[in-house]
């Protein structure tokens, strides 16, 4: 109904494999931006930036990683937590070694850490596949879980086990610490969400995310047709971790300020596979989508027995938050396997034939 | 008098006879087996540049064992196979792929998630070069690479007719529109060699004269060798230049159509005379 | 000349001259797209007539001189209509032809025009021409734009679209005055040098081949401009066949007059794609177009879910009540305005959009008739969609309506500089500056079709409305009596019937006789999708068209014809009293359709006499067997036993009451 | 170093067998404990392909109901009959909402639908029964909670605990009735031709919709005996979920469909975890019980991606 396509033709291949040949997507984009980087910022209150906002967007990045390695190359991963900490912990390392270098740079960094970290659990995935992948990567989160309680040197010997995140500045502002404005924080995040997802949806159209879409969908024919199956599916690994890395870097710096090893544990996994799966494998939109259910679902319905005047415990709200989600998790696979980038699809496909069926 | 009816003739000079074909792949001696049970036995025969070849036999002959030996993706334990005049070491597909030999499956094995235009495309990965950095950028060469690269796969979508589902994701399409693709998809792989694992299995009469003539075309346009398994009699006996029959993972016959057709043996495994 | 100072030619007489003249006003527009390899390749003026020049250049190098003809078979593709410049350029005279008819239709056009060249699509056609070289001796070379599977043909007198244009390039470059020499030889030529020839298909007898000038396409097409504001911005579809004078104009004549941008489809199964892709905004089609999309929106809205039918409907009603009186610029309550607009962003645009006439301006339909219901959805929509009259030999335009004065059963003003009458048979005579020149080889048509004083006979006979309309009834020569008297105008009939979407063709039969029977033929995909969501099984066209309940369907529809006969004084005698409905459809392999999909009258006369014969002898049934030709060319005959139903007639003027009560 | 990692811990073993004996039971008991929860994923994954990963929590689901009930005055052998009754239901609804609208689906979705009827588990276990850990009521169930020291000499001495040998003869016994079941029995038989070929099954008249439901209520039978067991040697609480999760590598080892296979491998990750914690643990700093058994599958695989009992894979194009 809203896409009005008639009159919009292509006359080069350039315009024609942008990343949003239609113009009323690319409308849409621009209102998301503009909304995330305008509206948001002038209207939202410290609650919303920090408690919803911020760790949205770090989550939508986690599952962008996550997409990348399960949704685009077919390999599934288990230890998205662990390798979320790897960065977490290498941008801790790095700030205390190069007190004054820029947080920012130094987050960007740490991914790098969990990238080589990460390609080196990938290297059984030439073998392995599926399921059998997934206890690999088990074997990863509770390896790396454990280095983070038993090696002291990793979060400078604190007496507490955690990391901390200290007071920096960078271009004149508070960026990390306590100290740090949320708005300042969800700026930062925002541009790291925005621009390394940018970054892939580019990788994504070309010839290495055609790459790993062949791996997964067919990973015979791929190998037959010239992929070398272990470069492509390390590359997917490091990009993977890479991206969880900078996410579990901004996730202890720009919102919890101090993270303990218990922060990243396969919980922590399984929420961010949840994102992808339930937004949709595949999809850099669904990540953000599942990022926005998985986590702004709980908020919300802790709110609700206050708004409608019930008088409950915190306790129950929370074990009554596990039954929903649980339940709507099942929910949504039953109605929609593909998850909500699909749902998606499917509704741009009936705006777009509106008012016809099909 | 008018001009064409002597000039002009509808029918390609053949040129075949006449110069004597390089010799592009030799199978010799070759044998496989898995875990005990013999799949090829000693066969050898040879694929001379720019003929279609076909490999017949009745079912579990050992054809499609065979093609998977030719593109390395099984080691057979004897024999030696020479390419473009080498002998050839263990290697592993992709290497085969990037040596120019490239195939179809019996049971299309297209990636599913993507579209007709990707699927394509994806016959051009050992084309293209830019690396990661670059596609990170896109802008600049990475996008003109993918431009460059889409021109020649607009070529093939031309040269066989599927502009209609460029992008339709394959998933989505009639079984033989699939097979189609998939051709289409080794195409883009500017093979020395085409291997083809039954491109006509499950499709009704048209749709197989059209695969006919795409094959003749592939083979007369771009030159392209062609090494085809087919259990359609007819198809292979117009399609093809020279035959290998196998039964029993053996060859038993090798020649012309034919001549093949005629053999005693031939006829004895395809009416299942015991051995 | 009553010309309008804007239609005037400040002497670019010809095509070549207006081509040279456009890559230097309208250099750097667009001026030619076409879909290949996936996206609109396109040319700006600069760049066609660099095109041109080159290939005009090569086919000179080839022999072409002044007065030779060249055919041009294939679809619409930019290379084609070049190719047409190009010759004119060089003083030669394209013939285009209709790529889709068969060989020996296509033989007996190439020879009877003495073609020397001919520039064609692909192999297709270059072995269909080789096939026929002993009846068109006249052909020395042959020009393709498609280089498949034609590698290994022999090349002495074939040749690529491409070689032709690099040996016209090649010849630029070694001689700079080239290109000059070449436009000082066009610029020598006259407006009323021979344009352009076209074969009409014609109903009967031998395709005849009309000499069109430039000064009848420049200044009809000036003038068409003119009309509807037509300027360089447009942008039109060219899908239609190019041997036809429609085509020709519109995407030719018109398009070089004005500058404005033709762009040729992929191909015939992505039209629909292309269409929406492009959005025209000067858009012809015959009514068979107009009805096809209709029906396909009726059959896809027949899936949609209750509420979006619903709201479909409603919508719906709210344009038929106040679409067109919003469109024609007249008064409307403020609550319907309202409810229209709400309905444009929910339903008419997305139509529109669907469509891909979101952009339309003017839209054309010619041809035959078209259903008012149809006519009528299309404007309620707030698509400027008009009739016009016209014929070949006028170079198209006769009759247009004008924006504002839309009437369904008329077909318009005398178009600018058209001259009108109605001779006393009742056949309609027009004058004009497009009046052809004449046939080619055949001045005996020519001079019973045209007047030494310059009038033509259209063949069709009509009158002029009290405003000044002109509406046609029926070929002049098709309009009989019955036996009792009654006047008898087959076409009219059969439109009314054909106004069902379930009624595809329908031939009448009546002319001396004591009674009106007709033919039927159902459509397919309607009638289908009726089918389909009544249960009713069946396995072809003949057995769903011996159905019962289907012809119960036909049944009442013939009877609405009946009532709405029955309310014309005119026409109230000639009520149908008999129908069946055919066992096979109406097809131009079989040669009951001619090309332009029209019924050929007498020879399904001939081919069905049995069942003519049926229809008057009062039997309730008959048996028949058919030949006919399948796609891929194999001969087979088709038996079915055919069912004829009686039908009651109406009083004159009581078919209303009922209708109203 | 060398000598730390490899001699060091072989001369302990031999200067102190009853420590190593001790160890050695320990890994037993706890290679038992695995095995059994291998044993669920085994059932289910045999007859629906299911990779059941909420076979963890059904443990705890299971004990938290049996432990809940007797708190609220249930007589302890009525709840046990409450709880078995509670796992069927919880089959039942399984079946019904969970694996037939997902019949098809990849198995990542499947695997991905058990994980939310674990969050779904977690928070209806805690919502009914509370969050806090909970002791099981071993000895109103009759099972014994003494110990027995078995004396080597002058050499030291090694203790079993009661409910540990109860444990290990349960898991025999359960063992032991899964196997005539599957053999003997007609709708054992039919689980077997089930897991070999669903078409045949269909064509031979088992509805595939009964066989998921008993399985997983044979699962949910397993999952309250490993619960007892657990429960008994730790507290009842939603940690044990963590500990599940080393039917992973148990599975790895003995394969995905082998119920023999689940045993082996579970004492294989049991001893070699106790071993491996207590002699080399140390050298690291201690705590590689929660890694090591990953590792020993990963490595594992390398070498043979099949497991133990599975078969090789020859890849076909």
């Amino acid at each position: 109904m809203f896409y009005r396509e008639a009159g919009q033709f292509k006359t080069s291949y350039k315009a024609d494999q942008a990343l949003m040949p239609i113009l009323q997507d690319r409308v849409g984009l621009l209102v998301i931006l503009a909304i995330a980087f305008v509206v948001i910022p002038v209207f939202a209150n410290d609650f919303f930036l920090t408690s919803i906002m911020i760790p949205f967007l770090v989550f939508s990045l986690a599952a962008i990683g996550l997409n990348v390695l399960t949704g685009f190359c077919g390999q599934l991963s288990l230890g998205t937590g662990a390798f979320m900490g790897v960065g977490a912990y290498a941008a801790y390392k790095l700030t205390t070694i190069f007190p004054d270098a820029n947080v920012i740079v130094m987050v960007l960094l740490s991914g790098v850490f969990s990238a080589a970290i990460g390609a080196i659990f990938g290297l059984p995935s030439l073998r392995i596949k599926g399921l059998y992948l997934a206890v690999t990567t088990l074997a990863a989160q509770f390896f790396l879980e454990w280095c983070f309680i038993r090696i002291g040197w990793l979060y400078n010997y604190n007496a507490s086990g955690a990391i901390e995140i200290p007071h920096r500045e960078a271009f004149g502002l508070v960026v990390s610490g306590a100290e740090a404005t949320p708005i300042v924080r969800y700026f930062i995040v925002l541009c790291i969400t925005a621009g390394i997802a940018f970054l892939m949806a580019n990788v994504l159209r070309g010839r290495i995310g055609r790459s790993w879409m062949m791996i997964r969908d067919m990973d015979i024919a791929a190998e037959l047709m010239g992929i070398r199956p272990l470069q492509t599916k390390l590359l997917a690994f490091a990009v993977s971790s890479y991206i969880c890395g900078v996410a579990g870097a901004m996730m202890v710096f720009f919102w919890l300020n101090a993270a303990e090893p218990s922060s990243y544990s396969i919980a922590l996994s399984f929420q961010i596979l949840f994102m992808v799966i339930l937004g949709g494998l595949g999809s850099l939109g669904g990540a953000f989508m599942g990022a926005a259910f998985i986590w702004i679902l709980p908020v919300f319905l802790k709110f609700i027995p206050g708004t409608i005047g019930i008088d409950v415990a915190a306790e129950t709200v929370e074990h009554v938050t596990f039954m929903i989600v649980g339940a709507l998790i099942i929910f949504f696979l039953i109605v929609e396997p593909h998850g909500f980038a699909r749902l998606w699809q499917i509704a741009k496909q009936k705006l777009r034939v509106w008012p016809f069926p099909y | 008098m008018n001009a064409f009816a002597t000039e002009m003739s509808a029918e390609p000079a053949s040129v075949a006879e006449a110069v004597p074909r390089e010799e592009l792949l030799r199978v010799d001696n070759v044998s496989l087996s898995f875990g005990g049970v013999k799949a090829i036995t000693d066969i050898s025969f040879d694929i001379l540049k720019g003929e279609i070849r076909a490999i017949i036999g009745p079912n579990g002959a050992g054809k499609t064992s065979m093609l998977n030996v030719i593109n390395g993706f099984y080691h057979p334990q004897q024999g030696t196979i020479t390419w473009q005049g080498k002998e050839r070491r263990k290697m592993k597909p992709y290497e085969a792929a990037s040596q120019g030999i490239a195939r179809t499956f019996q049971n299309v094995a297209l990636f599913k998630g993507m579209t007709t235009l990707d699927n394509i495309m994806s016959g051009r990965s050992l084309k293209m070069h830019r690396n990661f950095f670059w596609q990170l950028i896109w802008r600049g060469p990475a996008e003109r690479e993918e431009i460059e690269h889409r021109k020649k796969v607009e070529e093939i979508i031309d040269f066989l007719e599927i502009q209609a589902i460029r992008k339709t994701p394959v998933g989505r399409l009639p079984y033989g529109l699939q097979k189609r693709v998939e051709l289409g998809r080794a195409l883009a792989m500017e093979p020395d060699l085409l291997l083809l694992d039954e491109p006509m299995a499950g499709m009704n009469l048209e749709e197989k004269e059209d695969m006919s003539r795409f094959i003749i075309d592939v083979n007369q346009e771009f030159g392209t060798t062609i090494a085809l398994i087919e259990h359609d009699m007819g198809v292979v006996m117009d399609l093809s230049d020279r035959v290998v029959v196998l039964d029993y993972g053996k060859k038993i016959a090798d020649g012309p159509p034919e001549d093949v057709q005629a053999n005693q043996n031939v006829i004895d495994a395809y009416l299942g005379v015991s051995h | 000349m009553v010309g309008s100072a804007s239609a005037s030619s400040h002497g670019n007489d010809t095509f070549p001259k207006i081509l040279s003249h456009n890559a230097k006003v309208f250099g750097s527009r667009t001026a030619f797209r076409e879909k290949d390899f996936g996206i609109w390749q396109s040319w700006t003026w600069s760049e066609v007539c660099e095109e041109i020049r080159a290939f005009s250049i090569g086919l000179k190098s080839l022999g072409l001189g002044a007065g030779d003809k060249v055919a041009i078979v294939g679809a619409n593709r930019p290379r084609l209509y070049w190719a047409m410049i190009a010759a004119q350029a060089l003083g030669a005279v394209p013939v285009p032809v209709y790529s889709d008819s068969v060989a020996e239709e296509m033989a007996y056009v190439l020879g009877h025009a003495e073609v020397k060249f001919a520039v064609v699509e692909d192999q297709e056609q270059v072995d269909k021409l080789l096939s026929m070289s002993d009846e068109v001796p006249s052909l020395t070379n042959i020009i393709y734009d498609e280089v498949r599977g034609l590698r290994d043909y022999d090349h002495t007198h074939l040749h690529g679209y491409e070689t032709v244009q690099e040996k016209g390039r090649q010849l630029q470059a070694n001689d700079g005055a080239l290109a000059g020499q070449w436009a000082e030889g066009f610029f020598g030529g006259k407006g009323s040098d021979i344009a352009v020839m076209l074969y009409t298909s014609g109903t009967t007898g031998r395709p005849k081949g009309v000499m069109l000038s430039f000064d009848n396409l420049a200044v009809s097409a000036r003038n068409a401009n003119v009309f509807d504001h037509l300027d360089e911005s447009e942008e039109v579809l060219a899908y239609l066949p190019m041997a036809w004078i429609g085509d020709h104009v519109f995407s030719l004549a018109q398009a070089f007059t004005a500058g404005y941008c033709v762009n040729c489809p992929e191909g015939m199964d992505t039209i629909d794609v292309d269409r929406r892709e492009i959005a025209p905004t000067y858009f012809f089609a015959p009514p068979r177009v107009f009805e096809n999309m209709l029906t396909q929106i009726m059959v896809r809205m027949e899936d949609a879910g209750k509420t979006k039918r619903a709201m479909f409907d409603f919508f719906m009603n709210v344009a038929r009540k106040v679409g067109e009186k919003i469109l024609n610029g007249e008064e409307v309550a403020f609550g319907d305005r309202v409810l229209y607009r709400l309905g444009e962003f929910l339903v008419y645009g997305p139509l529109k959009n669907r469509m891909g006439l979101t952009r339309m301006k003017v839209g054309y339909t010619a041809g035959e008739a078209i259903g008012p219901e149809i006519f009528r959805f299309y404007r309620a929509l707030g698509l400027n969609l008009k009739q016009l009259y016209g014929q070949t030999e006028a170079s198209v335009y006769i009759t247009l309506q004008p924006d504002g004065e839309i009437f369904g059963d008329t077909v318009g003003k005398p178009a600018p500089d058209v001259e009108l009458k109605i001779a006393d048979s009742g056949e309609v005579m027009y004058r004009s500056p497009g009046v052809f020149v004449g046939y080619f080889k055949n001045d005996e048509a020519t001079e019973s079709t045209k007047t030494s004083d310059g009038w033509v006979h259209t063949g069709d006979a009509g009158i002029i409305a009290e405003n000044g309309h002109l509406k046609i009834i029926d070929r002049a020569k098709d309009v009989g009596k019955l036996n009792d008297g009654s006047l008898f105008a087959p076409k009219y009939i059969e439109n009314k019937l054909k106004f069902f979407p379930n009624i595809k063709e329908a031939v009448a039969f009546g002319h001396e006789r004591d009674m009106v029977a007709v033919f039927l033929n159902i459509d397919l995909t309607a009638v289908g999708s009726w089918a389909e969501r009544n249960n009713v099984n069946y396995a072809s066209y003949q057995e769903l068209a011996a159905h019962p309940d289907v012809y119960s369907m036909v049944e009442s529809h013939v009877d609405q014809v009946n009532r709405d006969l029955s309310s014309e004084p005119m026409m109230a005698g000639a009520q149908i009293k008999r129908f069946l409905i055919l066992h096979k459809e109406l097809d131009a392999d079989d040669g009951e359709l001619t090309r332009t999909q029209k019924v050929r009258r007498s020879f399904i006369a001939d081919r069905y006499a049995p069942l003519i014969e049926a229809l008057y002898d009062g039997s309730t049934s008959k048996h028949v067997r058919t030949e006919v030709t399948f796609e891929d060319g194999r001969k087979g005959a088709i038996e079915a036993t055919v069912e004829i139903r009686n039908m009651e007639t109406h009083d004159v003027g009581k078919g209303i009451q009922e209708a109203a009560e | 170093m060398l000598y730390d990692i490899f001699i060091d811990p072989f001369v302990q073993m031999y200067d102190m067998p009853d420590f190593f004996l001790q160890v050695l039971w320990e890994g037993f008991v706890a290679g038992i404990l695995y095995a059994l929860i291998a044993l669920g994923f085994v059932l289910i994954f045999k007859a629906s392909g299911v990779f059941n990963f909420a076979q963890g929590i059904m443990v705890v689901f299971a004990g938290l109901t049996l432990v809940g009930l007797n708190e609220n005055g249930v007589p302890a052998y009525l709840a046990l009959a409450l709880t078995i009754g509670a796992m069927g239901i919880l089959a039942y609804g399984v079946e019904r909402v969970v694996m037939r609208p997902l019949v098809n689906q990849p198995d990542i979705i499947l695997l991905m639908a058990t994980i939310g009827l674990t969050y779904f588990l977690i928070g209806f276990g805690e919502f009914v029964f509370g969050g806090e850990p909970k002791q099981m009521i071993t000895e109103e169930l009759g099972l014994p909670t003494g110990s027995t020291a078995i004396e080597f000499g002058d050499r030291g001495l090694v203790i079993l605990q009661h409910i540990d040998i109860a444990a290990a003869v349960i898991a025999v016994l359960m063992v032991a009735a899964l196997g005539i079941f599957f053999n003997k029995t007609r709708i054992g038989r039919a689980l077997r031709a089930v897991a070999d070929d669903h078409q045949a099954a269909l064509s031979v008249g088992i509805s595939l919709n009964q066989i998921w439901a008993i399985v997983w209520f044979a699962a949910g039978l397993v999952a309250l005996a490993t619960g007892i067991m657990w429960g008994a040697r730790s507290d009842v609480s939603f940690a044990l979920e963590i500990v599940a999760f080393k039917a992973l590598p148990v599975l790895i080892l003995g394969g995905f469909t082998s119920i023999p296979g689940a045993i082996v491998g579970g004492l294989i990750i049991g001893f070699g975890e106790k071993i491996g914690e207590l002699y080399w643990g140390g050298l690291v700093g201690g705590g590689i019980e929660s890694w090591l058994a990953y590792i020993i599958a990963l490595i594992f695989l390398l070498f043979r991606p099949q497991g133990l009992f599975g078969e090789r894979i020859i890849e076909r194009v």
